[in-house]
């Protein structure tokens, strides 16, 4: 494993008396993939949020490929390569499948307002760029047959899908997932899990991803990190997780 | 000082007339997300329905009965044919359908009951009477009250009934409601129902100090800043917004008018509100968006 | 034809949207009194289609049933009002968490209960049964239903439906989102809720295996056509059916893995 | 190019063609139910009674403009070009927007558009504004008749020194037309001259009052507008302003305007160039001739006589005496916008006239030129009853239309300057 | 999964790269636009002062608010408002700068416009929803009334209304009616042009996300704050010259009560009955609102002569318009643009399916 591309430290969070999130600390080191679990409102949304600046933690420190983010903001985060797909799809409903994916390229954008306006400088070769990037990404996933689709008609598990292919698009350096299978049966899970690997694997992304089937959680992690009532319960290899015994009382239960 | 007192007891008299109208969106907004823009036609409707049977000589009463039948039918044509088939639709596509409905509301008050401007005579006298250093109109004061007491009423029943709930819910998720047994058009019907009831209590009010006349519609402009500044969902915020706005406005014509040549309570409810809504987003009882991802 | 007639029967129903998608391409389905039937399918394959064909609640998303009909206890209910079938005992949870965001998790669940006009108490006692199953919502029952996390909402979701006291329910993934503990939990519930009160189900669901253990008979569907049906027994058992339709067989098949 | 098309085409069509731009739907529906009446009526009696214009029967359509610009112009552009061969000879656009945006559209189709007690005061000079007719009574000439009527009952113009006057106006151009001249008469006679805005609509003044309570002015002089006026009386009375210290301007001074105020309105008194009441020998011979015939677009007997109704058999009887002027020159046939402008340029109706067509009392005394498209410039002074208006001046009530005028003449050569446009010389017959 | 065949995709919505895509539009387009420009020479005047001009001026006004609201999410009711800082912007300077050319006059105008747009959309970066559209009253009563209270703007003329210098551009005199038309036509052209640009690029495909969803929008790197003012500033500059030209081109004069609510309301409807999101939407929403009231009473003038009273059918008229507005809702709630698309799809398929 090599150094943390992401490292938190001490961060909590409350809403009006709750406490989402008391006094995390843990390291994703760079080319991981982490898993973040826990029973269900446990802290793992409040925390993607925190890092990608959609919630501004009370305490704490985040630390993103050696820089401290003092002041996280949704959109400073996507400039410095962390994406993220969320647990309720928050998809441009009313775009097309191909249009989405291109709104995630923005952060790569450098052809301004008036080149656009009047067609003229970066706006044409940038608009080609994008485009071939996108339709890399869209057959990558393999949803080209849905690519003129307005995203709001889709079924629920394509709608995961698109995001994951806008979330990717701009090949961040940290992927943040929150539940990208849910919804799905489970071959689908199993095709996503291979996305996911080859993202991993190939682009070098270090992702950070919630998800409750715990056999995908197995197969498909490096580390993972157990939340309980906003406490971390459990840190360390999937098999170590396994074994905990705090952690099979709070979540797992006796199932598996 | 009297003088000052005065115009402020004149801006808050005239601000609650205000929140009657205002009272009447926030019925609908919360019950169904619509901003109704037909709310002002409906107050022409009701006060020329309510003249034209006075004038054809009925009484106070049965004219007043027969006025709130009308509206409630009214009311629940508009859900038959409006509402029902425009379930789930996009907040402006539902504005604008009321939009077109002021048309037709307009369209059959004057078919049926003429264009001419009629007098309403409540039977109270506008007589001032003095109050200490002050001259404060029985009528107003009269609609005052009325307005409180219609407010408090409207208040208690929808806080402390299942249809103020349901009605939220309604607001919130059309399509969950119906799936857990909650009847829109039911509930669509009461709450159009009393917004009739609510426009008619306006049309008689303003009926009364202006004379019933097309220019009722116009009294929508007053309310709609009163609605920012209390949130559209509130009927308390209604009162304290019209109060707000009506003293406010009253006070910027005498104090500002000379300093920028009159006329600046036009658009100084706008910018009070407006202002309200950069500390307050949602207005000062409104519900919050909530956004969670 | 002698025999009553089951239940809840869906005869060769086609849906549209918009007029121009056609979701459902002549579903049947039958369901018994005081069954638990499971509607397997990939994404896409029609399953939420058919639940709200079923509760009518395709309306409001501007489909529409084009041919077919629905009888549930003997009685045509294609096209009546929804939220009379809820008055009859016939409820639907919506697929996605459709909580009201603005009333608060109680207020939420009390909703259910206002289609039966209850008093207060009996409100109260359905209440803590609601909460005895979920204690994560009893914790949560004075925040905004539109701030709490995506499972909660799930479990707010499934409570309120409850509340309502049915005799049918038509289940959407039921299982999205929720942490393993809660998801044997809910099918718990169907199964006790089945066993003690006779409430039938029709429970829409992508975890197969899962579906199959707790449901008598099974459906699966494909863009939008029933391919292949039995008891959910015997489909588990058919490995063809699991490898062609539901992707991959039991749970010890082979998971990617790392390295 | 049009109208040369015409005059060969009207020679051969016998009938008068006359396009009315109405309103009887939207915000003044009101005011333009009775004004159409009155105007149908009268045509229909010049038909029917009469016989036609020397023999020339009018016909006409109808097109609503709800008092709207685009539907009026739109109104405008529908009609202008005349009807089966029959030339437009006036259009009345009835609407103060509505006319400003026909001002120079009518120029170049050579229409002359009459404009009674509306539109720019400066279209008085038919030098600047050749087809606009601002006639009988323009804003200035209101405003001038007021004082002079205060000035009557203070007993002499000297008595108006150290008066304060106060206007309540509706916040827009129309009511801020007689700024100016107010304030040049009160720098003439030395009265106070107080200017308080109302905005649009009106129906929320207790600021005004309250200002004008702790002012305390002699008078005051309402221009209101719609529901503005009936608003204002009952906020006058609530504040303890006597009413019959009001007088009302022109739009101010229906029964439209006061019925709304109830019994607050007694003593209330307004300036018009239309006198109400059915008294008078025209409306008498209307009165048998198409009302009792059932004959009358009108559908409320009440409006009868009102000043609504009267201002509408007014435009019909300037109008059509006119066209009779421009026949005279022309020729007993349908005239074209350009002859009757000339017709208009060369109207006079004096007290011999007007009795002969039964208006004496009803129109004032007229006398137009190119010089001067306004012709009258007094008004009667209206007091309500609490049921209905009566005349309580002495005749009509003259402004200073001399001290006036030059200004106006002023105003309107910046006009021309700004627009470039060359006046026309003053080639009075 | 891959196994499942993706039906065609419906074409409801305007998505920018979908149009981008478009094969036959460039072509189909350029022809429309040269018919339009023929229209011109063969037409009546009526045609030109009633009918033309104002539905082109108003589909212009369509559009720019339909970049706000159908494209951008903010849905405005200042359009009123913007439309008069056009007018008396563009007016002050056609009378203060003679020697400026017509077309930077208007420019100027716009860009006035636009200033305008960015201040009264500063809120927009808090407020969301009616609150919002509820502020933008703001500008509606704010601007109108600063134009009619202080004489500058008009010049000091006593009406309060303005009327536009003699148009007039490279010799030619524009003040005839094909002049108008032209002026107004050509205008309405670039702009669209510009527009369509706009929306077919990354920009557009950003405010569409930021309406669909601003969170995620932000999430995927949009510049929120940026964006909103930059939509709030191009919709008004477009907006501020249709204004510019309703006063010159359309009515020749106006006062600032001219560009009052009604006017933003009408925009809104247009935009709303012809499509939301859609350029051609405001095309056909204008020729709605513009021309079936005229058609209305031009069958009626024509059928009912006579038959019944003039009044009463001046109200049926009403009436019949305002429940055309609700049925067309009703039919299609995305606007008359996603009816025709429908249309033509059956059309297309016409002999296979019903
Ligand atoms: N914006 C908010 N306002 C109030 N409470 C919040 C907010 N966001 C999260 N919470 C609360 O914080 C707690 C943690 O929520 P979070 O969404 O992080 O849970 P989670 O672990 O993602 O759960 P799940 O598995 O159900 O998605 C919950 O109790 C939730 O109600
Ligand atoms: N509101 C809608 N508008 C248009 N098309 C829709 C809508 N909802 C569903 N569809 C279409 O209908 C088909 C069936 O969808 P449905 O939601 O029933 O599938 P599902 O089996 O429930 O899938 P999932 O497992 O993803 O929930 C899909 O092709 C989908 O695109
Ligand atoms: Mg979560
Ligand atoms: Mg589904």
């Amino acid at each position: 494993m090599s150094e943390a591309l992401l490292s938190i430290r001490d961060v909590s969070l409350s809403f009006k008396g709750i406490k989402a999130l008391t006094a995390i600390s843990f390291d994703v080191a760079d080319g991981e993939i982490c898993a973040l679990i826990g029973p269900n409102g446990a802290g793992k949304s409040s925390l993607l949020n925190v890092i990608n600046g959609v919630y501004r933690s009370d305490r704490g420190e985040l630390t993103f490929a050696g820089k401290a983010l003092r002041r996280p903001r949704p959109r400073l985060a996507a400039r410095l390569g962390i994406g993220r797909t969320f647990q309720n799809n928050a998809l441009f409903k009313r775009l097309t499948v191909l249009d989405n994916v291109l709104a995630g390229l923005t952060r790569k954008a450098r052809a301004s307002l008036l080149e656009h306006t009047f067609r003229v400088g970066r706006s044409a070769s940038e608009s080609r760029h994008f485009r071939e990037l996108a339709e890399d990404t869209i057959a990558f996933l393999e949803i080209e047959a849905y690519r003129d689709w307005i995203v709001g008609q889709l079924p629920y598990g394509l709608q995961k899908r698109v995001e994951l292919a806008r979330a990717l698009v701009s090949r961040p350096r940290l992927l943040l997932l929150d539940e990208p299978m849910a919804g799905m049966n489970h071959d689908e899970k199993q095709e996503i899990s291979r996305f996911i690997l080859d993202v991993n694997r190939d682009l070098k992304t270090t992702i950070v991803l919630i998800e409750h089937d715990i056999g995908v959680v197995m197969g498909l992690s490096d580390h993972v990190v157990v939340l309980d009532y906003g406490r971390k319960i459990g840190d360390g290899s999937p098999q170590e997780v396994r074994d905990n015994p705090d952690v099979v009382t709070a979540y797992l239960g006796t199932v598996h | 000082m009297s003088f000052f007192l005065e115009t402020l007891v004149g801006g808050l008299l005239a601000g609650v007339m205000y929140s009657l109208v205002a009272i009447g969106f926030v019925l609908i907004y919360k019950a169904s997300g619509i901003f109704n823009f037909a709310q002002g036609s409906m107050v022409l409707f009701a006060a020329l329905a309510f003249v034209t049977l006075r004038e054809a000589g009925w009484d106070f009463v049965p004219a007043l009965l027969v006025t709130l039948v009308v509206m409630v039918a009214g009311a629940i044509a508009i859900e038959r044919f409006v509402l029902r088939a425009l379930i789930g639709q996009s907040d402006l596509t539902l504005f604008m359908a009321t939009l077109g409905l002021s048309f037709v509301i307009e369209g059959l008050a004057q078919l049926f009951m003429g264009a001419s401007v009629h007098e309403l005579n409540l039977g109270i006298d506008d007589i001032p009477i003095e109050v200490g250093p002050i001259l404060v109109s029985q009528f107003d004061l009269l609609a005052a009250a009325t307005a409180g007491a219609l407010v408090i009423s409207l208040s208690l029943f929808f806080n402390f009934t299942r249809i103020g709930i349901s009605l939220r819910a309604i607001a919130d998720d059309p399509l969950a409601a119906q799936s857990i047994g909650i009847r829109l058009p039911t509930l669509w019907r009461i709450v159009w129902g009393v917004a009739g009831l609510v426009a008619l209590v306006a049309g008689l009010l303003w009926g009364a100090r202006q004379g019933v006349q097309f220019s009722l519609t116009l009294v929508v402009l007053k309310a709609l800043p009163v609605l920012i500044i209390g949130g559209f969902t509130s009927i308390g915020g209604a009162i304290v917004g019209g109060l707000l706005i009506g003293a406010s406005e009253s006070l910027a014509e005498i104090y500002l008018g000379d300093l920028l040549g009159g006329s600046v309570s036009t658009w100084f409810a706008y910018v009070v509100a407006l202002a309200f809504l950069l500390i307050r987003p949602a207005g000062l009882f409104g519900d919050r968006a909530i956004e969670r991802v | 034809m002698n025999a009553p007639e089951p239940f809840l029967v869906v005869e060769n129903v086609e849906a549209v949207y918009g007029q121009a998608i056609l979701a459902l391409r002549g579903v049947s389905l039958t369901l018994g009194e005081g069954g638990v039937v499971a509607l397997l399918g990939a994404n896409g394959a029609g399953k939420s289609t058919t639940l709200k064909a079923i509760s009518n609640l395709i309306r409001a998303e501007r489909g529409q049933v084009s041919q077919g009909t629905i009888r549930w206890r003997g009685r045509d209910i294609l096209g009546r009002d929804p939220s009379a079938l809820v008055s009859d005992g016939l409820v639907q949870v919506l697929e996605g968490r459709h909580v009201f965001p603005q009333l608060t998790v109680e207020q939420n669940l009390i909703t259910g209960a206002y289609v039966r006009g209850l008093s207060k108490l009996r409100i109260a006692d359905d209440l803590e049964r609601i909460y005895a199953w979920f204690p994560r919502l009893k914790a949560r029952r004075q925040s905004r239903a539109g701030l709490t996390s995506g499972g909660e909402q799930q479990m707010v979701a499934i409570g309120r439906a409850l509340m309502t006291r049915p005799t049918l329910v038509l289940l959407d993934e039921p299982s999205m989102g929720l942490a393993p503990l809660i998801v044997e939990e809910i099918f718990e519930i169907v199964r006790q809720l089945n066993r003690d009160s006779g409430v039938s189900f029709l429970l829409a669901e992508q975890n197969a295996n899962l579906a199959l253990r707790y449901a008598d008979h099974a459906y699966v569907l494909e863009t939008g056509r029933v391919v292949a049906s039995g008891a959910a027994s015997e489909l588990a058992r058919r490995d063809e059916i699991k490898n062609i339709y539901l992707g991959g067989g039991s749970a010890a098949a082979a998971k990617p893995t790392r390295h | 190019a049009v109208p040369s098309v015409f005059s060969a085409a009207a020679e051969e069509a016998k009938q008068q063609y006359f396009p009315l731009a109405t309103f009887r739907v939207g915000a003044y529906a009101s005011s333009g139910i009775p004004v159409w009446a009155g105007e149908i009526d009268y045509f229909r009696y010049i038909n029917e009674v009469e016989g036609g214009i020397n023999g020339v029967k009018l016909f006409w359509d109808e097109c609503e403009t709800e008092w709207e610009v685009e539907k009026g112009v739109e109104c405008y552009e529908r009609v202008k070009a005349g009807k089966d061969g029959s030339p437009v000879p006036i259009f009345l656009p009835h609407g103060d927007p509505i006319s400003k945006a026909l001002t120079e559209k009518t120029v170049a189709d050579k229409i002359p558009q009459i404009t009674i007690a509306y539109g720019r005061t400066e279209s008085i000079d038919g030098r600047v504004f050749p087809y606009s007719f601002p006639v009988l009574f323009s804003f200035w000439s209101e405003a001038s008749s007021v004082i002079n009527h205060i000035a009557e009952i203070e007993g002499g113009k000297e008595k108006l020194k150290g008066l304060k006057i106060a206007t309540v106006y509706h916040d827009s151009p129309y009511g801020k037309e007689t700024q100016v001249p107010l304030d040049f008469l009160a720098k003439t006679y030395g009265f106070e001259n107080i200017q308080i805005p109302v905005p649009h609509p009106g129906n929320e003044q207790s600021a005004q009052w309250a200002k004008i309570r702790q002012l305390k002015p002699d008078y005051v002089f309402l221009r209101g507008w719609g529901v503005m006026t009936p608003v204002a009386i009952k906020t006058a009375a609530k504040t303890g302003f006597p009413v019959d210290h009001i007088i009302g301007g022109i739009w101010s001074g229906s029964e439209e305007d006061v019925r709304p105020a109830g019994a607050v309105g007694k003593g209330y008194k307004a300036v018009t160039p239309f006198p109400a009441g059915a008294d008078f020998e025209i409306l008498k011979k209307l009165k048998a001739n198409i009302v009792d015939k059932g004959l009358s677009d009108l559908k409320d007997p009440k409006s009868f006589g009102s000043v609504y109704y009267n201002s509408g058999v007014i435009e019909a009887i300037i109008s059509v005496e006119a066209i009779r002027k421009a026949q005279s020159k022309f020729g007993n046939r349908p005239v074209t916008g350009e002859e009757a402008q000339w017709g208009l340029e060369n109207l006079k109706l004096d007290e011999a006239r007007l009795k002969e067509i039964g208006a004496d009392g009803l129109v004032q005394p007229l006398e137009l030129s190119i010089k001067d498209h306004e012709g009258g410039g007094a008004g009667k002074i209206l007091q309500w009853d609490g049921e209905k208006w009566n005349i309580v001046s002495n005749g009509w009530v003259r402004s200073d239309r001399e001290l006036l005028l030059p200004l106006i003449y002023e105003r309107a050569a910046a006009y021309a300057k700004e627009k470039g446009i060359t006046p026309r010389p003053d080639v009075s017959n | 999964m891959t196994a499942l065949a993706a039906p065609a995709p419906p074409e409801t919505v305007e998505s920018p790269e979908v149009l981008r895509r478009w094969r036959v539009g460039p072509l189909a387009i350029a022809g429309l636009v040269l018919a339009f420009y023929a229209l011109g020479f063969v037409v009546h005047d009526y045609w030109f002062n009633a009918i033309l001009i104002p539905f082109l001026i108003m589909a212009l006004a369509g559009l720019g608010l339909n970049l706000l609201t159908g494209y951008a999410g903010q849905a405005s009711l200042g359009t009123g408002a913007f439309m008069s800082v056009g007018a008396f912007a563009t007016y002050n300077v056609l009378l203060r700068l003679p020697d400026l050319p017509l077309p930077v006059s208007l420019v100027i105008g716009g860009l006035f416009g636009a200033l305008a747009g960015v201040i009264f959309g500063l809120p927009s970066l808090r407020i969301k929803g009616f609150y919002l559209t509820a502020s933008t009253l703001a500008a509606q009563f704010f601007l109108p009334w600063l134009f009619n209270q202080y004489g500058w703007f008009s010049n000091y003329t006593t009406s309060g209304s303005i009327s536009a210098p003699k148009l007039v551009f490279l010799g030619a005199d524009l003040s005839t009616p094909l002049g108008r038309y032209l002026l107004t036509l050509t205008s309405v052209v670039i702009l669209t042009w510009l527009a369509w640009n706009l929306v077919t690029s990354q920009v557009g495909r950003n405010w569409m996300a930021i309406r669909d969803m601003d969170t995620a929008a932000a999430v995927a790197g949009i510049p929120i704050a940026f964006n909103k003012l930059a939509s709030f500033a191009i919709s008004s500059f477009i907006i501020a010259i249709a204004g510019a030209l309703w006063a010159f081109a359309y009515l020749g004069t106006v006062d600032a009560r001219s560009f009052d609510l009604d006017r933003s309301f009408t925009v809104l409807f247009i935009i709303i009955i012809g499509g939301m999101g859609s350029i051609a939407g405001a095309f056909i929403g204008s020729a709605f609102v513009i021309l079936v009231p005229i058609l209305i009473s031009n069958v009626s003038a024509n059928l009912f002569a006579g038959a019944i009273d003039a009044g009463q059918s001046e109200n049926l008229q009403k009436i019949l318009f305002g429940a055309l507005i609700v049925y067309f809702l009703i039919k299609e709630p995305n606007g008359l643009y996603a009816l025709l698309l429908r249309a033509r799809r059956r059309l297309a398929l016409w002999p296979l399916k019903s």
